[in-house]
């Protein structure tokens, strides 16, 4: 018994370290993926360095943020409230949400730093 | 030939009905009224209690032991492990790695969401399980159905109908088991924390090449975790390829939907009383709900430790999306954030961190099974 | 090696063709003509007629009692009765049964158009068939593809091709067969009797119940249905529950379609002249038809006796809905009485009765089968 | 041969005398099912149970129904004609039917008995 | 127990890689390379080149020899050719025989482009390989995935592998490798020929006799061609039939589509380093290179022969089209004709040729294989 | 070897005159079949056997065709340019260049010809 325990214990300790382990590899894949793909078409990352920053915010494209964030939230509630077991991807908020919310969590964060 | 001598053998249905029967036709009404009633994942809950009707109707011929229909299904799906598989291919296909790819971080956060596997293990060794149905309980932690039933059938098939409940049930129950302990174990001003969202591009090219290079790296150093992974890279790559559209429909709907159905009725089908009815049932779903709980609060933690390492740029929330359980989990981290602050967008992070845990989950199940099969000598 | 000796090894094919296969591929080629041409249950005469010809291609090894594909498939759908079953699940998620459960006494109907089933067994014992073999004659009363092949699998799978083409023959034939027995059997006042529809508001809660309680009760008292009455619960409940559209949709569409095209095919595969062409397959087509009439003129005497005692409010053309053959004698009732009287609808009620009629053949041919086999020492 | 006869007489009472049990087994399994869901719903049927009288025929709503039972005579003949093996189920013809038909057979009721 | 020592055992899966494995890993990459980036037939040679990077993950047990995944779809779908003839129904499905039942004549171009199938054979026995073995190569000129994996099942299925691989990327090589034999074996004046198109109408009798005599005369007279030639016409007959859409359009889409992934999936699966990287193999690719280029200028000399023949009404291009590799040598050869002269439509032609071609390689393919099988005594 | 080789020789003549032979039947079998039906529907071919010309080519209708052609050409050539493995079967194309084209050779016949 005491022995089955130590070696669970063993298990868990082996078993956790190869489980981060691994996905620490894999975020240096993932990193060096992201990289040499980036290299490869480097003059258009380098274009959108020079212009990071978002469009000044007006009051009347404000409107117009604050709409496309409540349907994203009001999808994203729907979707889960009907708890789908196998959703569809999430694709579709996930652009709503990149053309949207962009420029403006980066405005938040200013925000949330004052 | 008196007839009147064949009435009772017409009712012998009837007569070897048993109190466990009624017990689990109880169970199986309980998991239907779930899936139907509050929708707690309803393709699968549904056949799953149907299936266990089935099982329990004695001289019926349906359960998973049977020569019948469910067997025949049993022997060619589940025996072989083609439905879980087939699932993750399908699964694979509906999840977007782009979250994920934008902020290789969060990739940490799916390997925290995995101590619940290992930390059941201890705990159902402690309770005077062997290792092999121990290890098998402890893949219920992946809160993943798939992986779950891929470890257990491989290393304790004899525990499959409980273990494939728990995992499927649980994962259902991620919007009531969660929210408490996020509120516990986070503050209020933690919960309130921004996160930047300033995502690298991803190109088309990094898309098409992640699910084949994860399936090289984990295939190569974890080969018990190959089929796993490999059919959720699979689908993966079917989809974002753009070139097989086809495929990737075939994989999203008919293949993902017939395994689903067969694989729920067949697990049903393995809930008979004699075999389902014993106390360790009730151990393994106790153990099951613990291990949800170990997930998340290993999730948190670390999502803690994370935001304090970070200099408080990150929301320990997302922690507890690194769980798997997708994409439910990633969901109901953001809109906890965004109960705090309704300002508060923290979707892409936490699909990112879920995505991660999904990954996670798999890979923690292989090495399982790799750990386990090598010190019992099965591999 | 001589190849000018080759050649009559290459024509071995033509040189086995027998006038018994030339017979076959005329009648297989029949059955492609009524499908097309007259859209005869054409989803299933057609694969029939196709595998009949390739059964009767001598050395081609399409056969279903070949190691070919016909083979494969017979073996792994009908052997094992996967496709029947895999059909109904897709015609439960088909059928609607609020008529019936507003009109609850309706049922009745659905028992008297079973007389067929027995009466033919009768006959066929009188023709000197062993009582195996009249049973599954019998089951061709069942009108109703499925039942038929599933009782015949279990008690003479030898006599499975020509029960199952008579089966399905005969259901495409009901608006040939049945209005003159209606005519016969009825006067023109009772086709003119109008009937209420005040029907109860069924609950969804009644519809999720209804497909539940249907299999848990004659599981519990026919185990030998459970496996028929089960999948087409199955169905219905998919659909009904609204909560697995995934589901029904699957079972609505690739999985009966694919079901039906393999059965279809393998049935037709087991058309071989040798085996197919005896005496006994006239007798068999000729009882399966006499079943028919039985049937009809059971359900409308039935439906006679009902009108009376209700004092005329029930019109007895309804009584020919009773015999299953589901939707297409439900909706003839419906035109026959209409064809008397512009302003009649009988619809609901013929669609009630019908399903009824569904119900009873299942719970039939579970009977038979349990009966039968009870006899006979198998079961 | 003669046991044989006997033998299958008794097989169809058998047969039929269960098809016959079970289906008033059914019969009353079904009205329970509807009565007990029905109680539970109490207030809306008694709602209805009030006022079950259709509403009175005017010459105008006359030609709206009789537009409708034609729909859904063609309807029923069209879904004849073809002889669908694996119809669509008679869902949809229902639903018409039964909006348009209900008050149409009450009216119809009377018309007949007299 | 000491865990250390279990590390290298953890390992194993990277101690036991090849370098025969890392030469098969980046041949299923430049296979799914080529289906991504320039879409040669993806829906097959993505699932072969995952598959292949599969089979080369050690100890992953996921070679088509394993118990695993692909092992039992390779027992389910290939070992029993069941794949390949489901993916004949849905092209069946799919082909139009109009502009062929259009132009008769037609037909004979597809006899021309079947010599590569022979010439091939040919040149294998010349380089040593065993009859069965060259036959099965020689099916690669089929140009034709399902006929050359059909043949080589039964003949060589040793060879799979590598000749389903040859037949499946020259299949898409057609835009490569067809215009230079064109512009060298066709003047100029020749590729602007223009085409009469004056085609009898069709009736709809016709399209529905023709799939069925088709199968009846070939099969009765090449019955080893009967599963392949039956199928492909049952899917064409479930098409133009009319009244089973059903089942047509599951012949197009589920059945084809998950019949295309598995039997690409498990194709790859058996490209294994040990039993793929063989010198044999670099020769099966080169002579499958050889029957494509005999196939193209067979057809097109044959279209000149028919040119002067016809007085010069016939485009010899439409020579090319009589390969098979439906559709695409039959819209590229109209392609081409429009090249030299803009206002030249000869797609009607070549698209009659391509059909053509597809029933001729059906019917060499079986002739090929009663051939053979006699001579070999295995038939 | 030198048998082994004679012996292919031997299979290819046989192989490809059986192919030539079956398609040659083949022929004779499309033929007969095309014939039979149009027996049976004798009257109107006839009746087309009468009008076989083309409408007479104006001007203002062979905008019209020649737009159809480019609709024609661009499908075709989009077709290729993706290069599907399973397409689509070509009967939409064939459709619209039978509706368009057929009239159109028939006079370009006597272009080439000239
Ligand atoms: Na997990
Ligand atoms: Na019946
Ligand atoms: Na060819």
């Amino acid at each position: 018994m005491t022995e089955n325990i130590l070696l669970s214990l063993q298990i868990t300790l082996l078993g956790m370290g190869i489980v981060f382990g691994l996905i620490i590899l894999l975020w240096g894949v993932m990193a060096a993926l992201t990289a040499l793909t980036r290299e490869k078409e480097a003059p258009a990352p380098q274009a959108e360095a020079d212009a990071p920053q978002p469009a000044p915010i007006t009051s009347s494209n404000f409107k117009a943020r604050a709409a496309a964030a409540a349907v994203a939230v009001a999808l994203a509630e729907q979707s889960l409230s009907t708890a789908h077991p196998l959703p569809t991807p999430p694709t579709a908020i996930v652009s709503a949400w990149q053309l949207g919310m962009r420029t403006r969590q980066m405005s938040q964060k200013g925000k949330t730093r004052r | 030939m008196d007839l009147g001598a064949l009435l009772p053998e017409l009712l012998k249905g009837l007569a070897n009905f048993t109190p466990g029967n009624a017990v689990m036709i109880a169970a199986g009404l309980v998991l239907i009224f779930l899936a139907v009633r509050y929708e707690f994942e309803p393709v699968l809950l549904l056949p799953i209690g149907f299936g266990c009707l089935l099982a329990n109707i004695p001289l019926a011929g349906m359960t998973a032991a049977s020569e019948g229909m469910m067997g025949v299904l049993y022997n060619a799906g589940i025996k072989t492990e083609l439905f879980p598989l087939l699932i993750f291919v399908g699964v694979g296909a509906m999840i977007d790695f782009r979250p994920l790819l934008a902020q290789p971080r969060m990739v940490l956060l799916g390997a925290a969401g995995q101590f619940g596997i290992f930390g059941t293990l201890v705990l159902a060794i402690l309770l005077g399980f062997p290792l092999n149905e121990a290890a098998s309980i402890g893949a219920i932690g992946a809160i993943d159905g798939p992986t779950s039933i891929f470890v257990a059938t491989k290393l304790a098939p004899e525990l499959l109908a409980p273990i494939a409940v728990a995992a499927y049930s649980y994962m259902s129950l991620v919007p009531i088991i969660q929210p408490p302990l996020m509120k516990l174990l986070t503050t209020k001003k933690e919960r309130r924390i921004r996160m930047d969202y300033a995502p690298r591009p991803i190109s088309q090219r990094t898309l098409v090449a992640f699910p084949i290079v994860i399936t090289l790296v984990v295939g190569l150093l974890v080969p018990e975790a190959t089929p796993l992974i490999s059919m959720l890279m699979l689908g993966n790559l079917l989809k974002v390829s753009g070139v097989v559209d086809r495929l990737s429909k075939a994989a999203q709907n008919e293949i993902i939907n017939i395994a689903t159905l067969f694989l729920g009725l067949t697990i049903g089908a393995t809930m008979q009383a004699e075999a389902f009815l014993r106390p360790q049932t009730l151990m393994i779903l106790a153990l099951g709900l613990l291990a949800f709980v170990l997930d998340t609060v290993a999730g948190l933690l670390f999502g803690k430790l994370m935001s304090v390492v970070s200099g408080g740029k990150i929301n320990p929330l997302i922690g507890a999306a690194g769980i798997s359980a997708f994409p439910m989990a990633g969901r109901l981290v953001a809109k906890m954030a965004q109960k705090e602050d309704y300002d508060n967008f923290i979707l892409m992070h936490a699909m990112g961190a879920n995505t991660a845990g999904q990954l996670g989950s798999v890979m923690a199940g292989g090495i399982l099974l790799a750990v386990v099969s090598k010190i019992l000598g099965i591999g």
